[in-house]
């Protein structure tokens, strides 16, 4: 049963920023897909619902090759999903979008809000990071961007203060011989990952590993980079060994938590098994690119 | 010939079928004779599964024989 | 806590509610209007049994404020046929019996007919996940799957 | 064949309740919306066992809007149970009235003006527990030490199977090689798409109307008279569009008591819908159970003797378990002959949700352990597991001792036919097996616990002027189309088009008394009562056909697609519509109605009629994560004469589709007690990507007591699929699954065993 609430709709982003900045008890809504669930078991109770959903300025999908994509933040899974640009340059967005939660829920929930909502379990976290995202998020007060991987605080939390909106997140142009993939693993497809892992391979001229990138989701209470596992991986002509000695070395970096769908252990070892895979695949796809 | 079950009386061709009717019951009645047997219904029930073979109910067809004549 | 005033569209005609803003969009369709083909099933928008089209995107009724349909055109399972007429995805449903106790059939009809509307065609697997957000207790999903794969493949028409 | 035999039967037909269905029009119990009607909501227990000292309602009946709180000192505090002929197994108050037995059990009931309000009352009921010492396992509540769940009932145990026959230990003696092993299967949720609802509406001149989701309105009647205190006949039970059964819907369930309670001390409409997690938390659900298995067999593949001891986790209460106690001991022999053959089962109550029957009814978990076990006996003694089946397998004519007849049976062609697929499919890549499973079910229980006065079955059929018909049946549809069976039945005998058959059913004061949708009983039994009464009003039909027709009265009469003929001289006849009119007439203005109805005798133990299949399922194991993916599902299905096509179809995939699911997805872990995963994100139901093909092999047997021929089909079809899945993964790894369901973690735990063997060897 959700409580009562004064609601709030903004008519641009400008309004949204003063209204939000002006209410102290107040929640942000715009797809409300995680939110109406927390809020219906009556663990979330707001006395201002501000809702972002029509502020269409925050809805876009911009990219130029210099540049590489912006997303606003109210931009829709399905848009992203389906737009034909981020299918050319960046694959394994619309992969990991196609695999997030039901079609329903892709087409009202928004980019924007499933990363404010910091859940270690949800997809965008660690492919994003993978893909050496920033996001900028901002408040009447001003605006700041900062590495994804800087922005989540703890299960639940980003750096975001009161008043903060998500505003857009970028992400570079992948750099030539680069490659990024993603899987989780879970019983039912449609289902947020147990774990789940991402991983960036960037390749030097001469085939040698210039940078990677892994990041685990739902191994820890936020989408956690695993650096001694990446580190072990740059400058070294990357094979199966590599990537299994990676895997093992994330495995160890990991902090999964056990609960019903499996120990911790299982997730320790598929989280290993996961980031083996991922690093295979990114690195087949670097040597194509 | 037929078997009498001692607590009730009804009437089966052997002594093992009138054990499980015993058990099968396990009604005040049935359970009563059982225990005036100097065994425990419920122990017999339990060791019935416990233990393989058939034990349980060996001993209370024998039981059940035994008693006929007194029927 | 003040009502407040929705204006939107289902099934073609013109509707005004004075609701809370907490109402949720399947309360308005089943307990305001009584359009109680929409059903629920759940309360973790897990079973998809909810699901209307919203401007022609299907979502799950149970998950989406009301009020946040303001101005917008909401379709619900009524609002598939059109006078008399079932719409290809209602007479293949028919003819591939997709449905048995029918509770997840409204959903499901909805998640398909957004998803033919777009779908060019569509491989086995994508008609699959097009519904992965429908439970179906009953039928374990084939028929279903048989169905859209049919309009897809034009072979239902509108009538 | 049958096409050419039949008119109607085995054609392609829509389900009749089909436009209601994909237009939105179905109405269920969870639409259904009365003037001034009140909502209720129900105050759950949250210690698994406790005495309720007192309950105090004050302050929730201050909260306007609120109109009654009920707890147990405001019913009759009748024990009730399904069981209604053994007092004993009548155990269960659903308002109890001195202690909770299990977390989630009803302890008051609210109804309010909105179920906003009901919910908010419920936090503004002062309920007092003294919390008394719990458990929650079968083996550790039969200890001495162990708590007492219902006083007078000795080491938890709730009701004991003993099947036998043959000399068992003579014939183990028998046997070259004797196996035995431990498996412990899990429970399974019913997941009804409808979770459980009901509105009862109780009037002044002291009659109730109840509207609810149940597989049987005769029971709910009975039920809901017995703890109210009314006559059956002043209880009207309506049972509109069912949202699923599956075995979870025909015993008396707190929506139905508590809207009944409060209707009639308000005499207003009370409704009450469960949440999804109430359904969880607070239905029942498939029975738990650990299996001991011990086999002897010969060298050459004769299975010589099989004892087995089984003991369930039968939760709080009674309900429908002791049945699936005794059907789960029976169909652990099934489908083999056994010279000597024993079982004892034991079912132990816990503090835990109450277990009860569910699709399949106690069969799907003999099934895990038996099908498996024999695939390991054929490797332990390199015989083939299709001509081990075959060897032992159950044949017309066949006897199992003192218990069942078996009048039909086509399990040989299914094997056949599942071998024939098998080898068809090759050589498969590696960590891909494919497992066989088989068994059979009954069409029908033949018992009467119910203590029920009327007949199992029963069927009125009225004639109208034009030949239009309305058919009463008592059977139930909740989805499995026997409304669509019901009208192809009686399309078929009179003659007509389905189109003429108008089905009523689910309504206790129109349709005549039916035992109702459980145990596969429906097709078979209300089948027959069908056909009587259309057979009834079609020679009354044709009593009048030969007057008219002055024809010799040697020649028979028939009528098919709507025309009344010789069947010699098939051109020689009269329209039927026409014969209709004119009956009419000749009756003084009296409709034609046939009458019909089943009740069996003398058909054994347990059921007139079995059924038999055989099902393999390809899977692939990731042997790194363990996760499983089903790539086929095939099975091989003699349910004797076809009735209704598409509908046995879609019995077949969606039999599939809940016991893979029951097979590697679906869990209830409890915690002391609470259930761990009581919503739809962490209980894993089956869903679309994961659904494989699912294909059918129909084997025509005759069965001589269903109608037309027919059997049962679709409950059956749950057995054997976690024993495939099971068998396919020993064939992927070899490794043996005894625990459901077959996780990952599972697996991989299996495979970790299984190096450490062959490392020490």
């Amino acid at each position: 049963m959700i409580n009562d609430f004064h609601y709030l709709k903004p008519a641009s982003l400008k309004e949204a920023l003063a209204m939000y900045a002006e209410h102290d008890d107040c929640k942000v809504i715009c797809g409300g897909q995680s939110l109406l669930i927390v809020m219906r078991q009556g663990m979330v109770a707001p006395e201002f619902l501000l809702d972002i959903k029509h502020v269409k300025e925050l809805s876009y999908i911009k990219f130029d090759d210099k540049d590489g994509l912006r997303l606003g933040a109210t931009t829709t899974h399905r848009e992203i999903e389906k737009s034909d640009v981020i299918a050319k340059k960046y694959p394994v967005l619309v992969a990991m979008e196609e695999k997030l939660a039901s079609i329903q829920t892709r087409n009202w929930g928004t980019i924007g809000g499933n990363i404010a909502h910091a859940d270690p379990a949800g997809d965008p976290g660690p492919v994003l990071i993978a893909l050496n995202a920033e996001i900028k998020f901002g408040s009447s007060g001003g605006e700041k961007t900062v590495p994804l991987d800087e922005f989540f605080v703890d299960y639940f939390e980003t750096k975001m203060e009161h008043g903060d909106l998500v505003l857009e997140v970028h992400v570079p142009t992948p750099a030539p011989k680069s490659g990024c993939s993603y899987q989780k693993f879970n019983l039912l497809d449609s289902d947020m990952g147990i774990v789940a892992a991402a991983a960036s391979v960037t390749l030097n001229a001469d085939g040698t590993c210039k940078d990677a990138r892994i990041v685990l989701g739902n191994a820890g209470p936020i989408p956690l980079r695993v650096t001694k596992a990446e580190d072990l991986l740059k400058g070294k002509k990357l094979d199966d060994a590599l990537f299994a000695e990676a895997g093992k070395i994330a495995s160890e970096e990991a902090q999964p938590v056990a609960d019903i769908h499996a120990s911790e252990e299982h997730r320790r070892h598929v989280l290993g098994v996961l980031t083996k895979r991922m690093l295979k695949k990114a690195f087949e796809q670097a040597q194509k690119a | 010939m037929s078997f009498k079950c001692p607590a009730c009386n009804k009437e089966w061709p052997n002594s093992k079928q009138v054990a499980r009717h015993m058990f099968g019951t396990g009604d005040k009645a049935h359970r009563a004779w059982i225990e005036s047997q100097g065994h425990s219904y419920i122990e017999l029930l339990l060791a019935q599964t416990t233990e393989a073979g058939n034990k349980s109910y060996e001993i209370l067809s024998d039981l059940i024989e035994k008693a006929q004549d007194k029927l | 806590m003040e009502k407040q005033v929705l204006r939107f569209k289902v099934n073609g005609d013109e509707y005004e509610v004075f609701i809370h803003p907490k109402t949720l969009l399947a309360e308005v369709i089943r307990d305001h209007l009584g359009f109680t083909g929409t059903k629920r099933g759940c309360e973790t928008v897990s079973c998809g049994a909810c699901t209307v089209n919203v401007n022609g995107r299907s979502v799950k009724s149970c998950s989406v404020l009301a009020i946040q349909c303001e101005g917008m055109e909401v379709t619900t399972v009524e609002g598939l046929e059109k006078n008399g007429k079932l719409s290809p995805i209602q007479r293949a449903f028919l003819d591939h019996g997709s449905y048995q106790c029918g509770f997840c059939t409204p959903g499901m009809l909805m998640s398909s007919t957004a998803f033919i509307s777009e779908a060019k065609n569509p491989t086995k697997d994508q008609i699959k996940e097009s519904i992965e957000g429908n439970v179906c207790r009953c039928t374990g999903y084939n028929s279903i799957v048989r169905a859209i794969e049919a309009v897809t493949q034009g072979k239902y028409k509108e009538e | 064949m049958s096409h050419a035999k039949y008119s109607v039967i085995n054609t392609h037909v829509h389900n009749i309740d089909g436009v209601a269905k994909v237009t939105g029009r179905a109405t269920y119990t969870f639409d259904v919306k009365l003037p001034g009607m009140l909502y209720g909501k129900i105050l759950r227990s949250p210690h698994p066992h406790a005495r309720i000292i007192s309950i105090d309602a004050t302050r929730a009946m201050e909260l306007s809007g609120v109109k009654i709180v009920v707890t147990g000192k405001d019913t009759l505090g009748i024990k009730q149970g399904i069981w209604r002929r053994y007092e004993e197994l009548c155990d269960e108050q659903v308002l109890p009235l001195e202690k909770v037995r299990y977390i989630g059990e009803p302890v008051a009931a609210v109804a309010a003006v909105t179920e906003e309000i009901a919910e908010m009352a419920l936090d503004l009921i002062d309920v007092e527990y003294e919390v008394l010492p719990a458990v929650y396992e079968p083996l550790e509540a039969i200890k001495k030490e162990a708590p007492t769940i219902h006083e007078g009932v000795e080491r938890n145990v709730n009701v004991t199977r003993h099947i036998e026959w043959g000399d068992v230990d003579e014939a183990f003696d028998e046997a070259d090689y004797i196996r035995e092993d431990w498996f412990k299967c899990s429970g399974q949720a019913h997941m009804c798409m409808e979770t459980r609802a009901a509105v009862s509406s109780f009037t002044p001149e002291g009659k109730l109307t109840c509207w609810a989701s149940t597989q049987s309105a005769y029971y709910t009647q009975g039920l809901l008279a017995g703890v109210l205190g009314l006559r059956e006949g002043d209880v009207r039970v309506l049972a509109p569009y069912v949202g699923g059964g599956f075995g979870g819907k025909f015993e008396l369930d707190a929506a139905m008591f508590c809207s009944a309670v409060m209707s009639m001390k308000l005499f207003k409409p009370v409704k009450v819908v469960f949440t999804r997690e109430e359904d969880f938390i607070a239905s029942k659900r498939r029975t738990p159970m650990f299996y001991y298995v011990r086999t002897g067999i010969k060298k050459d593949g004769t299975f010589c003797a099989r004892e087995s001891r089984m003991f369930s986790n039968g939760g709080a209460y009674t309900g429908m378990g002791a049945t699936a106690l005794y059907l789960s001991g029976f169909f652990h022999s099934f489908p083999y002959k056994w010279r000597g053959y024993r079982y004892d089962g034991y079912r132990v109550y816990t503090n835990t949700l109450p277990s009860t029957s569910m699709r399949g009814f106690g069969a799907p978990q003999a099934m895990f352990c038996s099908e498996q076990q024999i695939d390991w006996i054929c490797a332990d003694l390199g015989l083939d597991p299709f001509e081990v089946r075959r060897k032992n397998g159950h044949t017309e004519g066949y006897e199992v001792p003192g218990q069942a007849f078996i009048a039909s049976c086509g399990l040989e062609q299914c094997i056949n036919e599942i071998e024939k697929w098998v080898k068809a499919k090759g050589k498969l890549p590696a960590n891909r097996g494919i497992g066989i499973s088989s068994c059979g079910f009954m069409s029908g229980g033949i018992f009467n616990w119910f203590d029920s006065p009327y007949s199992f079955s029963s069927a009125v059929i009225t004639i109208n002027v034009d030949g239009t018909c309305e058919l009463h049946v008592g059977c139930q549809d909740i989805g499995q189309g026997s409304n669509t069976t019901m009208a192809i039945i009686a399309a078929e005998t009179l003659g007509v088009k389905v189109e003429d058959i108008r089905v009523h059913s689910g309504d206790t004061a129109h349709c005549p008394a039916d035992l109702g949708a459980w145990g596969s009983r429906q097709t078979l039994m209300a089948g027959n009562a069908v056909k009587m009464a259309c057979e009834d009003a079609k020679k009354q039909l044709l009593e009048f056909a030969y007057a008219e027709m002055g024809i010799n009265i040697v020649y028979d009469l028939d009528i098919k697609d709507r025309w009344v003929h010789i069947v010699a001289r098939p051109e020689r006849g009269l329209p039927y519509g026409d014969l209709v009119k004119k009956a009419l007439r000749a009756k003084d203005g009296q409709r034609i109605m046939g009458r019909g109805y089943y009740t069996p005798h003398r058909k054994g133990m347990i059921s007139p009629a079995y059924s038999y299949m055989m099902q393999a399922v390809d899977a692939e194991v990731d042997p790194e994560t363990g996760k499983i993916k089903i790539h086929e599902v095939m099975t091989a299905h003699d349910c004797g004469q076809p009735i209704n096509q598409l509908g046995l179809v879609g019995q077949l995939e969606g039999a599939a589709s809940m016991a893979l699911g029951y097979a590697y997805l679906e869990d209830m872990p409890f915690e002391d007690g609470k259930m761990m995963n009581p919503n739809l994100v962490d209980y894993k139901v089956i869903k679309a990507p994961e659904m494989p093909e699912a294909g059918i092999i129909e084997i025509d047997t005759y069965e001589p007591e269903g109608p037309y021929g027919a059997k049962e089909a679709g409950e059956g079809l749950t057995n054997p699929t976690a024993a495939a899945l099971g068998n396919a993964i020993y064939n992927a790894m070899g490794i043996q699954m005894k625990e459901l369901p077959i996780t990952p973690e599972r697996v991989r735990k299996a495979l970790r065993e299984k190096k450490e063997q062959e490392a020490q060897k």
